[in-house]
């Protein structure tokens, strides 16, 4: 079995609320040093069988349209080792 | 699979293995009577099954004998018990509200989960409930949640709070069902221990009821919704761990985790099955999951099942058996259907894309007999261990403090005596963390969805329109008040439910019938014990005396850190009718020029106020006179009047007083008020913030002032005229005038600076 | 005059929608995810609620419902349709609509009588409102930011396609405090309150959501 | 400025809806071959200056404390290249 793992991110020009808290949060408990947070989705998807081009193309394809939203995010896929 | 099955005949022929009951929560005596029932040593499966049904939680065994009053309140034959139609036992109470409806209403706690991961402890506390009720045959039509935490500065209610709130709101609101009221309360006795109670309420055609008995041999039990995953059985690895498999056991979450959205689905899914008739019997899976499941529906049918263990739908296939009869995996629901109706059960199901399946059989064995891949791993009698579990009488001693601690009055403390302290003491009241504006809170709860809701917070109940052809609707309201449980449990219980009958009341709905949820600490504790029987004695009295039974409820023990137990905590839930919905009445002034009118009787009553809790930090005396001759004539004439029309607003009068409620029915729609407290009592300080019981404030219009004046005098209330509505400040005559725009500050910012 | 109601897995709305189309006095027509065909309707509302639980981003299971398929293709051909809350990210998710629908600023769920202006009433939709009028009917959302790029929005304002705003504090962080747009023919509205709780004034803060409802009915009658 | 990512996810056992969501719609949009599918979440830290030890082992503390709830996720952290 092997596993493919998608990020997804918003864009860096949308405001992302729950990263900002994270953001504001760690100074308080004693984090110091943190000039920026963004928080996103991490899709770990276990395929049967071998991971081929297709079939990476064919995440790639389900990455954009269902994974994301192009409109406010950007995605990036790749094999686990 | 892993590892080796106990089995029946195992059992059978190694009778002296040595099986972890006592990691499983057996006492010793418990463990004998189960090889007594069986005649051999249980297999693990067994083990299971009766440590979980045994355990506090599941069989009721230290408060059963106290609740037993419960029932018979209802057998004596109260006023109000012939609209009972489904009592204590089942898996909520049913109420007739007449025109045919029936309506069922249950709260139920979380609070344990809650403190260790708030937001799906919470979240599958509210789910749990909505699962007791659709149980019923009924569309659950409202929620409600009841919160307690600790002090509200403290780090813990830092953690704790906004996530038992986004977790309550989180799961109720992607069910769509509306939260229509509940409780936010501090208090230092909940810190480590927060009481996180949530009640449902669900309508149907009363010959619709659904019970949880599986009957007619040959009949199916089919389980539906969630796959059954490790969930909640941290505790039963040690059956796979300690004796009877060398393998390591995989590690079992002991948290829940909820999933709102396969609930909504089941409840649409449920809702379809109980129109089209498909279902003989359904029980919901909760506490003990399958085990308790299946051995009620046994027990509470004709007395025997046989279930197919294997077929059950895993998410996790390395769970043993036990552990799959034990997993409270969530949003998971058992129905009994005869086979002539299974197909259409299931293609119900599969349009909703619930997975559903076939896990046993209903037969006249009177044998609970389960098989694991062909191998018999469990045959016992269902009775024993659904109902016939173990029961106390446990120890129990008033605490030797507790005449110190009403001995410790609060008349020895300061009390505001210029115009100027009062003022101040006003908006320092309105500001506590226990009567500031909970919109913090109920902004994250949809109120609105379904269309049907008439009253939600800040309103003094929650009503709900449950037949918008007539206009009839049902009211609910909860309460409970931990000091004044303290001081004197017995009175704390009768006021708590004084107070929800007074809210239900006042909305002009009349209150029909009760549940509770008994919040206390460790049932081992001589002390606690009594404070449980006081209450309960002190509940079951009020029953009688105000006609309302109680149809269901739940306790809740070991509420406490260390040998520190919770204030003892009954909450009550009452439920009332209201015939036409459109005669509710609101509780904030609406009109300039209504007469502003107190109802009851003020005395000098600050023991377990407010006030001294917040100003002085103190606890101590007896709480306000319970009267609850009073407290039924009140109901009586607010229920007349709402249904003649003849009051405007109505609200009562509890934490924090006469200065409260005047607040509050000001901030509602910026609607001030000028009145004299010179009639209320001696000083103004008391007529204050006293917090006598079955007392309510109504402003009536100029035009319907002596037709509700001859009413009150017809029913034997006291009537104090107050003042009259209008201008944009509560001003208090001769003694001080608070702007609208300063109280209303004062009231909003205290949980917002908090939990921001 | 028949308006259809699509309810989905997880749809909460619909009920409501359904109640407000029929007192505004059309026949609503409850449609099913899984339907391929749109039985004879002659407007669409997609209701509020948690569509597949909304687990993956509001909508984004929804939009790939058979249903949808008819319902963006004859939305293109100009039959009327409104999102409402969840309605309106399935829309987005879509493309039906520009922009997106983002969790609230304050990451809270928020339940609250809204304040909005209506800004443009030559919609669908809004017809039966004046440019400029001020109405409350309730909002409840957890990811209810709107967003877009500056230049999506600029042409949003500079087109008329900005349907409601929010009045007084922005309850959720959405740009320029937008409530609502159209397409650019403004047959295809989304709105993040909901007009449907505000139709009756012994349930709603008002009874300002009917005129979303007579509006389109008053539209289809005249067509 | 350097980079860390903090990958939180839901520990193996524990009911992940939003996983089985996306796992559920996949085949639908036609992608198959997908046994399974986790979601989590994707943290990215942008430190002032440079990762140290000290500071790594300070987000590790983050991470822990703030980031996931250790009664059911787990966490990673690492350095972005
Ligand atoms: N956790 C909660 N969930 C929903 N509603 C709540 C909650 N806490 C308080 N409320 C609502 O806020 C209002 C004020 O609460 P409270 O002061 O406790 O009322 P009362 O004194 O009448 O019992 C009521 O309408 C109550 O139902
Ligand atoms: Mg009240």
């Amino acid at each position: 079995m092997a596993r493919v793992v998608v990020d997804v991110m918003l864009k860096p020009e949308i405001l992302d609320p729950q990263g900002q808290a994270v953001a504001t949060a760690l100074p308080k408990l004693g984090f110091d040093g943190i000039a920026a947070v963004r928080q996103g989705k991490r899709f770990e998807l276990e395929l049967d069988g071998d991971v081929t081009e297709e079939r990476l193309a064919q995440i790639r394809n389900a990455a954009e349209t269902l994974l994301s939203n192009p409109v406010i995010e950007d995605y990036t896929v790749r094999v686990e080792p | 699979m892993s590892g080796h099955i106990d089995t029946v005949k195992q059992a059978e022929t190694t009778p002296e293995a040595e099986q972890p009951f006592r990691e499983l929560g057996l006492r010793d005596d418990e463990y004998a009577r189960i090889r007594g029932i069986l005649g051999r040593r249980p297999t693990s499966a067994e083990l299971a099954m009766y440590s979980v049904m045994w355990s506090e939680h599941c069989s009721y065994k230290s408060s059963k004998v106290h609740l037993r009053q419960f029932a018979d309140v209802v057998a004596k034959g109260t006023a109000g018990s012939d609209a009972m139609l489904v009592g204590i036992g089942e898996n909520a109470g049913v109420v007739d509200v007449g025109q045919g409806w029936a309506v069922t209403f249950k709260v139920e706690s979380h609070n344990h989960p809650s403190y260790v991961e708030p937001y799906q402890g919470a979240a599958t506390g509210v789910g749990g409930i909505v699962r007791d009720i659709m149980s019923m045959g009924a569309r659950p039509v409202a929620v409600m949640d009841q919160l307690r935490f600790g002090p509200a500065d403290a780090p813990d209610t830092h953690r704790v709070l906004p996530g038992v709130v986004a977790g309550v709101g989180g799961y109720g609101n992607c069910l769509g069902l509306p939260n229509i009221g509940g409780e936010v309360v501090f208090d230092p006795s909940y810190a480590g221990n927060p009481l996180v109670n949530a009640l449902c309420v669900g309508v149907m055609r009363a010959e619709d009821i659904k019970l949880a008995h599986a009957s007619g041999s040959g009949n199916l039990v089919v389980l539906f919704g969630a796959r059954t995953g490790g969930d909640g059985i941290g505790g039963v690895s040690v059956l796979a761990s300690e004796t009877f498999d060398d393998d390591k056991p995989t590690k079992r979450p002991s948290v829940q985790v909820g999933d709102p959205f396969m609930e909504k689905v089941l409840i649409e899914c449920c809702l379809e099955v109980f129109a089209a008739d498909l279902v003989v019997g359904i029980q919901d899976l909760g506490g003990a999951g399958l085990s308790c499941a299946t051995s009620e529906l046994a027990s509470n049918g004709d007395g025997g099942m046989h279930v197919w263990l294997d077929r059950v739908p895993l998410r996790d296939m390395s769970l043993r058996p036990e552990e799959i009869l034990m997993s409270e995996s969530q949003e998971r629901m058992c129905a009994v259907v005869t086979p002539d109706r299974l197909d259409a059960f299931l293609e119900i199901c599969a349009r909703w894309e619930v997975t559903a399946t076939v896990i046993g059989e209903v037969n006249d064995s009177r044998r609970l007999t389960v098989e694991w891949h062909g191998d018999l791993i469990a045959d016992v009698p269902p009775r024993t261990v659904a109902h016939e579990g173990p029961v106390y009488e446990r120890p129990m001693v008033r605490p030797e403090w507790q005449d110190g601690l009403q001995a410790d009055d609060p008349s020895r403390l300061a009390r505001p005596t210029t115009t100027e302290q009062l003022r101040d003491t006003v908006l320092r009241m309105v500001a506590a963390p226990n009567l500031a504006s909970k919109s913090w809170v109920t902004d994250q709860y949809d109120r609105y969805v379904l269309g049907n809701t008439v009253l939600a917070q800040p309103e003094d109940a929650g009503v709900v329109r449950i037949d918008p052809a007539t206009g009839l609707g049902v009211a609910l309201a909860t309460d409970g008040n931990g000091r004044y449980g303290k001081l004197d449990p017995y009175a704390g219980a009768q006021l708590a439910l004084s107070e929800a009958y007074r809210n239900v009341a006042v909305s002009g709905a009349r209150p029909l019938a009760l549940t509770d949820c008994l919040n206390f600490g460790s049932p081992e504790d001589p002390a606690v014990m009594w404070q449980f029987a006081e209450a309960t004695r002190g509940l079951a009295d009020a029953c009688r005396e105000l006609g309302v039974p109680v149809t269901g409820g739940n306790v809740s023990f070991y509420n406490q850190t260390g040998d520190q137990a919770i204030n003892p905590t009954p909450v009550v839930g009452v439920l009332g009718v209201i015939d036409d919905v459109t005669r509710r009445v609101p509780m904030g002034f609406a009109a300039e020029g209504d007469t502003v009118l107190l109802l009851g009787t003020t005395r000098d009553e600050l023991g377990g106020s407010e006030w001294a809790h917040h100003v002085h930090g103190h606890l101590g005396g007896r709480p306000p006179q319970v009267d609850l001759a009073a407290e039924r004539a009140l109901a009586e004439l607010l229920v007349e009047a709402a249904a003649r029309g003849l009051v405007r607003a109505a609200h009562d009068l509890s934490d924090g007083g006469l200065a409260q409620g005047l607040s509050e029915m000001v901030l509602r729609h910026d609607v001030g008020v000028t009145v004299t407290l010179g009639e209320v009592t001696g000083d103004a300080f008391t007529a204050l913030f006293s917090e006598s019981a079955a007392r309510v404030v109504v402003a009536v219009a100029p035009e319907r002032l002596d037709d509700f004046r001859a009413a009150a005098t017809a029913a034997g209330i006291p009537v104090t005229a107050l003042g009259r509505t209008g201008g944009d400040a509560l001003v208090v005559d001769g003694v001080f005038r608070v702007g609208v725009g300063e109280l209303r500050a004062a009231h909003d910012a205290t949980l917002p600076a908090l939990f921001a | 005059m028949r308006v259809g109601v699509v309810t989905f897995p997880g749809s909460l709305d619909d009920g409501d929608a359904r109640r407000a189309l029929g007192l505004a006095g059309a026949e609503p027509v409850a449609l099913w995810h899984g339907d391929v065909r749109l039985s004879a309707v002659d407007a669409v509302v997609l209701p509020g609620g948690f569509s597949y639980g909304d687990y993956l981003r509001c909508g984004a299971i929804a939009r790939f419902a058979p249903v949808m398929e008819r319902v963006i293709e004859r939305a293109r051909e100009g039959m009327p349709v409104l999102g409402i809350c969840n309605g309106f990210q399935i829309l987005c998710e879509s493309h039906l609509l520009p922009g997106a629908l983002v969790r609230n600023d304050h990451r809270k769920f928020v339940c609250r009588d809204q304040a909005l202006r209506v800004e443009s009433n030559t919609t669908a939709w809004t017809t039966a409102y004046a440019e400029g009028q001020e109405i409350v009917i309730p909002l409840k959302n957890g990811e209810g930011g709107f967003v877009a790029d500056d230049p999506t929005l600029d042409r949003l304002e500079g087109e008329g396609q900005v349907v409601v705003r929010y009045l007084g504090s922005n309850p959720n962080g959405s740009y320029r405090d937008i409530a609502g747009i159209a397409n650019e023919v403004g047959n295809v509205v989304g709105l993040m309150p909901h007009p449907e709780h505000a139709v009756e004034a012994l349930t709603g803060p008002s009874t300002d959501g009917v005129g979303f409802f007579t509006s389109v009915i008053a539209g289809l009658v005249s067509a």
